[in-house]
């Protein structure tokens, strides 16, 4: 933890936007260790997949739109910013201060809610992961609205930069683009990532469907899945790996899989439960609810994976 | 079917808007989004009325009960918000036909109205759930959206103005997600009901406290709260004329609602807020948001900025009836979160259609105006009387309830600033009559007709609608005064 | 003892505070967006944080494991990691279209050219 | 017809003129004839309502409810009839010589300016006739609103200011004090009816019912009590009609038609003389009568001198009512009668002036008399009746005031009856005595004037010094009308007696 305060500091000296993003995408997986060390695999696989990864990727990009290095403004130092920051984090401190201490088993959080999930969800939802349990079906209205929001972010950046304007020049420092053409040159790599792609995909695969079982899920799979893609697109060439999923699909399963989820959850609705229930789905409680959670995180998988890749190209493309 | 409206209140849009996707065809898409408002008006409306003759509606997502699953809880407060939302998209639904065709490529079009539907779903989400975690969900999915909306304005300052937003906004849902953490902490629940009785017990916890604060914070940044406001005039001022209509009329709204059920659902039980100093400090930011602000719009050549500067001000109004913690306070910000939705939507339609015809809203660009678009501009003087306030408009329903509740109160000071802030709007909306009345068209102006059917009639409905129910208030006041004190009742 | 128990959390809060002030501080558009990810981050950080229970195993049930960490907060974070990262592409993508309008991604050059129009 | 009908349809026969006016105005002559009808078809009305009243009937028409008990309705009483029979009389006068005036004048936008006039006089019909203090309200701020289009005719940089400062004042008051007074009487009292006795009685102690009094005397910034009389002086921009609109059918009466209803019914005339909290605010009025008669001097546009006299006449009205006595309140509402035709004669007269002479300075009046014998005539008779002299209906009303201050047993308000009296007659008088014993070529060479037409036409005077005629036909006979109301009032003030008589003794 000291060291990503470090890191933390660092990003906010650094005027070299392109160390600044290196340093985030370490600053990610940092977090990600600390969330195993945490017991939070599922997040920590998370985290690993979409804060070093796919934003890092999405940053620099950018970066390689517009410009890598912060000016140094003369202005003076905002002493403003300095003392709300301190503040907020007075009052922070002061608010931590009738917490119940680290780790401690007897603290509140641990009694209202959860107890249930851990005792019960076995029978009630049949899956050994609990968070997968929690996630799809006990809050699965969440995750719902969260397929939503990457759905939104999808459709809001091919809005924005969905469509570059034709006929303008412009200087191209790009960082990714060089970056690429260094590794295009690079045989060994080629070959590897060659290899590995096909890895990285059925490990995809395995992550959605093992994700009722151990850590993992349709987010994960999603996100490894669309940076199995990504890493084809870096490597070789976007166009060549636009063709291998051309714009149409990513946008057809970006919608079918926000469709599905939704419609899994009208499925329940049809069948006499509510919204989202799944036990109606099949005669027995739990093989309903495993059927619907398989489902629905099949949506989420096809949602994230369209949608990273979607959000991707469309950033890789402004370069044309 | 009837007991599933709640569910359907929410999922209808959120289905609607990957098929506008895969449409991919503006009039379709146009036609998707338009009749799903009408169908959420519906089932909005049928809720209401449900909940006016039984009481609260539970509705438990995928039958796992509160607090383990995500629960719906509709009581009149949430029912006539819902019914806010979706008769403001009803109407604002054919007037952006032609207003989008205008200030958006075509072949963005169909991703415009699935953002749209999106932010339909977000809001109507964020009014009618019974979970603080669930309502950051949908906080950000109506956020999202609107950022994206607004970026779409033709002027390049809309950019700017979406991505400020973008930030202000994250920090506020993020400094929300704090306190809720810091409430879940404490209490190992995130049900609002569940959070309202469990609290008392740990009221004197000085992380609740802090929650309480980091809650107030995040949404006020949200509600564009004084002096947390500074995103909101370029994102009304730049963003298509449709989005501004929504937005204004819809978004505020029900950041508003949210902080009223934070404070009075989530903490009615406990004593930190209704005895603590929040309120004080409400009530001052809120007197200085309605003086400030319409001080401000007096000096703005841009007349969408001023009515978006306007917005501010009534949002101030808003606050302070929240910040008086009695039930006709509470009414008055109720039927002022309807009334100025009404008002504030006419008016911007009216923005809009200049803005069709004209190419902008600039105050000088308003000369002559009076005489080449009659229908719009009787529109605006009109809403403009209820901004200020004058009796048979709703705009005089909200101020006579507000007031009365500081007079029992004995807020002079209140009194003194909401009468203070009317006066200003008579003064920044006869700027803009004396422009568009008293000068002649500028020499060498083409001649200009009026805006379309399409448009004028839903503005006209605006306009109608906020002298009928200033003509006869009394429905819109006997469910702000129900709403108001379903929210003082002890929780479930 | 019971300040060492909460040593954890002021951790967090100083990160958070960084992220902050980067987000309001830094004139840079690109590294505001950098610093809400941080500050997000270690929101994330502060409710995985409490969710731990000492002795506890990640909360995947198992034979012979009775205590487990709390799972609640971990499919809270969830969410929010996907949205921050939804966030984050869109913050991005307006970076993008404000460099090709503005021709900067310094917000003080961006106000003194809007403040010519 | 039934009584309800006819007071309903007093309100709505101004409206639905308002509305048929914009529909005949390409026809000119089609569309004063609608004015007409209109204004005779509300006299007409308000006829068909005097008997039952003056029988002691209070007839009442309900017509929704607008806020949650809290209903918009109409109630006749006799104050309230007294103010519809002038306004809807006066209307007729006002159209007549409004189609004389600004066909004379060549005004532009008259087809606006007669929609707006017959809204206002809708407007004031709500008044006279409303049931409570919101119904009051409600029509007390469409007048002001109606009313600025009027005022701001010419849409001139001067006319435009006038405006801002009309609009600035009487909404400013409405909504800062009166409105508040209003509320809070709601939230003291939980009901807003007119009824006899008044409604705070009991439920507000004395310091409370001080300032709700202010607030409510202020508040009605129509009444013009200094310091918020400015926007009548700045209105004189405006054509004379809406001069006479504002002076004496309409707007400064539905004031102090305001000010007496509240005193009478809102406060209860008891009530409030057993608090006596409304002394200082005969002070008040007093020192606007003594101020503004003063200011009137000074003035040589004729029209400001008129404006700044209603001032003071305003007062007088107001005075009455803060006498809190029955004698008192009697010379209130007498007042509002007889100010009205009085002053709308000199109003009339001075457009007259200015159509037919191109005159609006009085130092320019001298003489005026032998090319406008009539409207010199008529301007002495208004002078006499505002003076209150016999044989003018100005005289009773100053007569019931005075006993009012004696029944008070304040002699010192009575001398300021008395010094006002004087200067009027100083103010007033000199105008057709000049116009009549001097000779044109004593006129001083203009300077002074600023206006564009007497400057125009004083040239004109020059090449031709006896062209002047009388003013057109149309506005001899209304000149005529109201002139000849001032001495009828004398003879036969009766009916307005007997009204304002049933209102202090029930």
């Amino acid at each position: 933890m000291v060291f990503m305060a470090v890191t933390g500091f660092a990003v906010a000296r650094l005027r070299n936007l392109f160390g600044v993003v290196m340093l985030t995408g370490l600053f990610s997986l940092m977090s990600a260790v600390l969330y195993v060390v945490l017991d939070a695999v599922d997040v920590a696989f998370t985290e690993a997949a979409v804060g070093a990864g796919i934003a890092t990727v999405l940053m620099l990009s950018t970066l390689a739109l517009t410009s890598s290095e912060e000016r140094v403004s003369e202005a003076e130092k905002p002493m403003w910013a300095l003392g709300l920051v301190v503040v907020t984090g007075a009052v922070l401190i002061y608010g931590t201060l009738d917490m119940a201490p680290f780790g401690d088993a007897y603290a509140p959080i641990h009694h209202h809610v959860v107890p249930r999930y851990l005792e019960k969800s076995g029978q009630e939802v049949g899956l050994p992961n609990v968070v997968t349990s929690v996630l799809a079906s006990y809050r699965g209205y969440d995750t719902l609205g969260e397929v939503y929001v990457i759905f939104t972010a999808a459709c809001g950046v091919l809005l924005i930069i969905g469509r570059p304007k034709r006929g303008r020049r412009r200087t191209l420092r790009m960082l990714v683009g060089e970056m690429r053409h260094g590794m295009r040159q690079n045989v060994i790599l080629r070959v590897v990532s060659k290899l590995l792609i096909p890895f990285i995909l059925v490990f995809a695969l395995y992550v959605q469907w093992h994700g009722d079982f151990g850590p993992g899920g349709g987010f994960q799979a999603g996100v490894i899945f669309a940076a199995g893609f990504i890493l084809y697109a870096l490597i070789f060439d976007v166009d060549t790996s636009r063709m291998v999923v051309p714009s149409e699909v990513t946008r057809l399963l970006l919608a079918l899989g926000v469709m599905l989820y939704a419609g899994v959850g009208v499925v329940g609705l049809l069948r006499g439960g509510n919204f989202l229930n799944y036990s109606v789905l099949a005669q027995e409680q739990t093989a309903g609810q495993h059927l619907g959670i398989l489902l629905v995180e099949f949506g989420v998988g096809l949602t994230v994976a369209a949608a990273m890749i979607t959000i991707f190209f469309t950033f890789a493309r402004q370069e044309h | 079917m009837a007991a599933q409206y709640p569910a359907l209140q929410v999922v209808l849009a959120l289905l609607a808007a990957p098929v506008c996707l895969i449409l991919r065809r503006p009039n379709a898409a146009w036609a998707v989004a338009t009749v799903i408002t009408w169908i959420s008006l519906a089932l909005a409306l049928s809720l209401l009325g449900r909940v006016w003759e039984t009481g609260v509606i539970l509705y438990p997502m995928g039958d796992w009960a509160a607090p383990w699953g995500i629960e719906y809880q509709i009581d009149t407060v949430n029912a006539f918000m819902l019914v806010i939302v979706t008769l403001i998209g009803s109407v604002v639904m054919p007037f952006a036909r032609a207003s989008v065709e205008a200030e958006i490529e075509e072949e963005r079009i169909y991703l415009f109205y699935c953002m749209y539907l999106l932010n339909l779903a977000g809001l109507l989400g964020i009014a009618i759930t019974g979970d603080v975690f669930n309502l950051f969900v949908f906080l950000e999915i109506s956020s999202l959206s609107s950022y994206v909306m607004i970026s779409l304005g033709r002027d390049k300052r809309a950019l700017t103005a979406a991505y400020r937003y973008l930030v202000i906004g994250t920090i506020g849902a993020t400094f929300y997600i704090i306190g809720v953490g810091m409430m879940y902490m404490t209490t190992g629940s995130l049900n609002m009901a569940d959070l309202a009785a469990i609290l008392p017990a740990v009221a004197d916890s000085r992380t609740v406290l802090v929650a309480l604060g980091f809650l107030t914070v995040g949404l006020g940044l949200k509600l564009a709260l004084f002096p947390l406001h500074l995103w909101l005039p370029n994102a009304y001022a730049y963003a298509p004329s449709a989005v501004t209509v929504f937005l204004a009329a819809t978004g505020t709204k029900v950041a508003v609602y949210a902080f009223i059920r934070i404070f009075f659902t989530v903490f009615g039980g406990v004593e930190i807020f209704t005895a603590g100093v929040i309120p004080q400090i409400l009530a001052v930011l809120a007197a200085l948001a309605m003086i400030g602000a319409s001080a401000v719009a007096i000096y703005q050549t841009d007349v969408k900025r001023l009515l978006a500067y306007s917005s501010i001000a009534q949002i101030g109004y808003m606050v302070l009836g929240i910040s008086m913690v009695t039930v006709t306070g509470l009414a008055g910000t109720i039927v002022h979160l309807f009334n100025h939705a009404i008002m504030k939507g006419g008016l911007f339609m009216a923005m809009g259609c200049i803005l069709f015809k004209i190419g902008a809203v600039q105050l000088d660009q308003f000369e002559g105006l009076g005489k080449r678009m009659p229908v719009t501009m009787a529109a605006f003087v009109a809403g403009g009387f209820s901004l200020i306030g004058v009796p048979l408009t709703v705009g005089f329903v909200s101020k006579w309830y507000l007031v009365q509740a500081a007079l029992e109160k004995g807020w002079w000071l209140a009194v003194a600033a909401i009468l203070a802030s009317s006066l200003l709007a008579v003064i920044y909306i006869w700027r803009v009559v004396e422009v568009a009345y008293f000068r002649p068209p500028p020499k060498g102006s083409a001649e200009v007709s009026e805006a379309p059917l399409s448009m004028l009639v839903p503005l006209w409905i605006l306009i109608g609608a906020s002298y009928y129910f200033g003509i006869d208030a009394t429905q819109t006041l006997d469910i702000a005064f129900a709403a108001a004190e379903t929210l003082f009742a002890p929780p479930l | 003892m019971e300040f060492l128990g909460l040593l954890n959390y002021w951790i967090v809060v100083v990160l958070m505070m960084t992220g902050f002030y980067i987000v309001i501080a830094h004139n840079n558009l690109v590294k505001k967006i950098v610093g809400l990810n941080i500050f997000q981050v270690s929101v994330f950080v502060f409710y995985i944080t409490m969710a731990k229970v000492k002795g506890g195993t990640a909360p995947i049930l198992a034979e012979g494991i009775e205590i487990y960490s709390n799972p609640l907060p971990h499919v809270l974070i969830l969410t929010a990691i996907v949205v921050g990262v939804a966030t984050t592409a869109l913050g991005l993508a307006l970076v993008v279209r404000i460099h090709d309008a503005y021709g900067t991604i310094e917000d003080d050059e961006i106000e003194a050219r809007e403040n010519e129009l | 017809m039934t009584v309800e009908l006819a007071i309903l349809l007093a309100v709505a026969v101004p409206f639905a003129g308002a509305v048929l006016i914009p529909l005949t105005g390409a026809k000119p002559n089609l569309r004063e004839t609608v004015t007409l009808v209109c204004a005779a078809l509300l006299f007409y009305l308000v006829s068909v309502i005097y008997p039952i009243v003056a029988a002691g009937g209070v007839p009442e028409v309900y017509l929704f409810e607008m806020l949650p008990g809290l209903s918009v309705f109409f109630l006749v009483e006799p104050l309230g009839l007294i103010f519809a029979g002038i306004a809807s009389f006066l209307w007729i006068a006002t159209s007549v010589y409004s189609i004389g005036y600004m066909r004379g004048h060549n005004e532009e936008n008259q087809t606006r300016f007669y929609a707006y006039f017959a809204i206002a006089l809708g407007a004031a019909m709500g008044v006279a006739f409303a049931g409570n203090m919101l119904t009051l309200f409600i029509f007390y701020e469409v007048l002001t609103l109606s009313t600025f289009p009027l005022v701001a005719h010419s849409g001139t940089d001067e006319a435009k200011r006038a405006g801002r400062v009309y609009l600035g004042v009487l909404l400013g008051t409405s909504i800062g004090f009166q409105l508040l007074a209003i509320i809070w009487t709601w939230s003291l009292t939980g009901t807003l009816d007119f009824t006899d006795g008044g409604i705070l009685a009991g439920k507000a102690d004395g310091l409370t019912a001080g300032i709700l009094l202010a607030l409510y005397i202020f508040g009605i910034g129509k009444a013009a009590l200094m310091p918020f009389h400015r926007w009548l002086p700045a209105a004189m921009v405006a054509p004379t009609p809406v001069s006479a609109l504002l002076h004496a059918v309409a707007v400064v009466k539905a004031g102090v038609f305001t000010v007496v209803k509240v005193v009478v019914y809102i406060f209860g005339i008891d009530f409030l003389f057993d608090i006596g909290v409304s002394e200082w605010l005969q002070y008040m009025a007093a020192a606007t009568i003594l101020i503004a008669s003063l200011v009137a001097m000074t003035k040589d546009n004729l029209k400001a001198r008129l404006a700044y006299s209603t001032v003071s006449q305003l007062s007088y009205v107001i005075l009455g009512a803060m006498l809190v006595t029955d004698l008192g309140i009697i010379g209130s509402g007498m007042h509002i009668a007889m100010h009205a035709f009085g002053k709308i004669t000199l109003f009339f007269c001075a457009g007259a002036f200015m159509v037919a002479a191109h005159k609006t300075e009085i130092s320019q009046m001298r003489g005026i008399g032998h090319a406008m014998p009539f409207t010199t005539l008529a301007f002495f008779i208004g002078s006499l009746s505002v003076i209150g002299l016999p044989p003018m209906g100005g005289l009773w009303s100053k007569w019931y005031l005075a006993l009012g201050t004696l029944e008070t047993g304040k002699l010192w308000l009575l001398g300021v009856l008395m010094v006002s009296s004087l200067l009027n007659v100083a103010y007033l008088l000199p105008i057709p005595f000049r116009g009549f014993f001097s000779s044109p070529e004593e006129n001083p060479p203009l300077k002074s004037s600023h206006n564009h037409d007497s400057e125009h036409d004083h040239t004109h005077d020059q090449d031709r010094p006896k062209g002047i005629k009388e003013a057109p036909v149309a506005c001899l006979i209304a000149i005529g009308v109201t002139s000849a109301g001032c001495l009828v009032l004398f003879f036969y003030p009766d009916p307005v007696y007997d009204l304002m008589r049933q209102i202090v003794a029930p």
